[in-house]
């Protein structure tokens, strides 16, 4: 579960956000999960709740979080192709499924444009955690 | 907005030194360098890690001979520790299959690796750097107070490039260790010169050592070689009266 | 709309063929084949061009000793001449300040110079590509058409980074001229294997030529060292009859 | 003049569009000129009407040109500064603004952020000559 030190990363960046914007209280961190990543949400879920209760303001246990999970959408850099990533999931096996889940980039050693083979795409969504939105005062 | 720099520092935070081996050029010995010197640091009784970034030319792996590379999970990514050096490197996750990444995936990937590494305690954090001014130079810039240090050869391309390298290092403000000579002939340095024209410790010269390609892939025999005793004397010695 | 890409294919359109020197790996020895290789075809009768597209690690100009390289403006970048042979770089605009470039900015630097230059008739482009699996490789792939001669040398790590390189190369569907190992001892090649094992010719070994580093920043010393008559011997010949 | 080089990248660029498009006649084209290469508007636009003029259906001597000049920003990658392309345009010698006029990246070697000297920074706009619409039917 590598996914607590994700989380220690979204609770220390909501914290320094406090303190740029002089916002006293944070009420709620919107996290946006993207596919690619493949990050477990309950174990993510409950590492963030089991940091925000040991915390006192800006964030503690009234600070709420919401998870929203984008789809991971690939495009092709030479012959413009755009796929979704859940056709290259169900192709992968567990390992680089999982190296992926570390390093999202160490796709480009997994996956191949479906259309021309190539191995330069962009990952144009769902790369992996992403903060959408804090919401404070 | 991206979590991810918000925890580097604390990652970070207990390391003592971290020393990023680079130069610019390729092929004057940066990741037998890197390599050596973590090993030697570790064999002389210091916490040592050993961090390779150069993403599309990743040799430390070949070098120390690293199998099972592929960090423990818990609570974040746990290095393997490989003849008492903690090991991380994009190949720990793609193993020998090729793994070619633009810039923008550069910086994502040594963003996420230094977020979710679990160093621990750290006398020195050795990183292996790619050729080239590019992404990993800036972002290891950017991200991570390193100090430099700034590898050459006898050839006049090499030193021309590291000149290059060394104005970039001091308009982004880094810290630079000094200059190290590779593959030394024993004959007046161009790149002593060099370091002293930027007013910057010449830290000595390593020979050439034809028996260094036949320890690669083994780190006992590799702790041997000449190679690593010239590192010992001249470079790790170095570190240690920083 | 980004203009540029709709007017590359015109402007390479008068090149017989293009060769990308590259291997993936750094100080093998790119760039002074693709240097020498240029002064060879263009000593022997060939309208040769020569393409520096090493932006962070630029060397050919150092090794052609060439000054003075900025281009004419007419109708677009005119590359100068140097001993015969059409040159371009990023250094004939930045001379020896170092330019640190990301990888976006690459892609919009090779874009750029792909749409001005007006290489006129060539009977060959040579290009220096840089190390590395990253924009430069990726964008040459995309915006021309390559021949890649593979570069390697005797040495493990070199090896098998020239493993994933040609990897790439073949996912992407390049054309790969051959691999050719530089800096030889005469021993059994493991690049001879990796050329076997991918079937894709072994053009030959190169030797290491003590007297090289010596004529280098010469373009005739260059051509007089038996560096360059190994070159000429094994490469020109081999792509004349390609 | 190179402008002439980059003309024709217009033309062709738009010739193309109209192929894909099906476009039997471009009417107009929106060019935007970033600050940054400093292009000369005069001989640009001369180069593109002289070959307008040279070509039938679907770009001619009908199609109509629009210029638009655009600023230069520059965003340092290491300390977030934001500065305007004109105050360092005025530091730079003439052989640099030539340079970059060819090359607009080679500004990273002769243009450094005010505020943190760093050679890391990003054109995040006005860097050169953009196509921003075609207009045809
Ligand atoms: N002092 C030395 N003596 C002998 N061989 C060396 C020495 N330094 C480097 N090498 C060899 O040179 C080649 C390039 O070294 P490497 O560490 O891969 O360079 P870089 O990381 O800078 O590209 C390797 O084959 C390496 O074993
Ligand atoms: N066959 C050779 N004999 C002697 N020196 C060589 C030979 N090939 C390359 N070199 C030297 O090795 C170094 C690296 O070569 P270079 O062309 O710069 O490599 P790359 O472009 O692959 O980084 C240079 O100093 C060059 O002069
Ligand atoms: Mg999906
Ligand atoms: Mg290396
Ligand atoms: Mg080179
Ligand atoms: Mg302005
Ligand atoms: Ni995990
Ligand atoms: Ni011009
Ligand atoms: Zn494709
Ligand atoms: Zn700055």
């Amino acid at each position: 579960m590598h996914e607590w030190a994700l989380a220690e990363a979204v609770i220390s960046t909501a914290v320094e956000f406090a303190e740029k914007t002089g916002f006293e209280h944070i009420t709620e961190i919107e996290i946006s999960i993207g596919e690619l990543q493949q990050i477990e949400e309950d174990p993510f879920l409950f590492a963030l709740e089991e940091m925000l209760k040991e915390k006192s303001k800006p964030v503690d246990k009234n600070t709420k979080i919401t998870l929203e999970k984008e789809n991971a959408i690939l495009k092709c850099k030479s012959c413009k192709h755009e796929w979704d990533y859940l056709n290259a999931l169900n192709e992968l096996d567990e390992e680089k499924v999982e190296s992926i889940h570390f390093v999202p980039e160490v796709s480009h050693a997994f996956i191949k444009c479906p259309k021309c083979n190539s191995p330069d795409f962009e990952i144009t969504n769902g790369r992996g955690v992403w903060i959408n939105n804090i919401i404070g005062k | 907005m991206d979590p991810r720099p918000g925890i580097i520092k604390e990652r970070l935070k207990s390391i003592k030194q971290t020393i990023a081996v680079s130069g610019g050029k390729g092929g004057i010995g940066k990741s037998v360098t890197s390599t050596v010197l973590s090993l030697v640091l570790a064999d002389a009784g210091y916490k040592t890690g050993l961090l390779d970034l150069d993403f599309c030319g990743a040799s430390t792996q070949t070098i120390l001979g690293a199998k099972n590379t592929f960090p423990k999970e818990e609570n974040g990514a746990v290095p393997i520790t490989i003849n008492g050096v903690k090991f991380m490197s994009i190949t720990c996750f793609t193993q020998e299959t090729a793994t070619p990444m633009r810039g923008t995936d550069i910086t994502n990937a040594i963003t996420e690796l230094l977020a979710i590494t679990l160093w621990g305690d750290l006398d020195f954090l050795v990183i292996d750097m790619p050729p080239g001014l590019g992404d990993t130079l800036l972002d290891t810039i950017n991200l991570m107070k390193s100090n430099f240090l700034v590898m050459t050869t006898p050839s006049k391309t090499t030193v021309e490039i590291a000149k290059k390298h060394i104005e970039v290092l001091r308009q982004s403000n880094a810290q630079i260790i000094g200059v190290l000579e590779n593959m030394s002939r024993g004959e007046p340095s161009a790149s002593r010169e060099l370091a002293e024209k930027f007013d910057i410790p010449f830290i000595g010269q390593i020979n050439f050592d034809p028996k260094l390609e036949d320890a690669v892939g083994n780190a006992e025999k590799l702790l041997e070689t000449r190679f690593a005793k010239e590192i010992k004397s001249r470079v790790a010695k170095t570190l240690k009266s920083l």
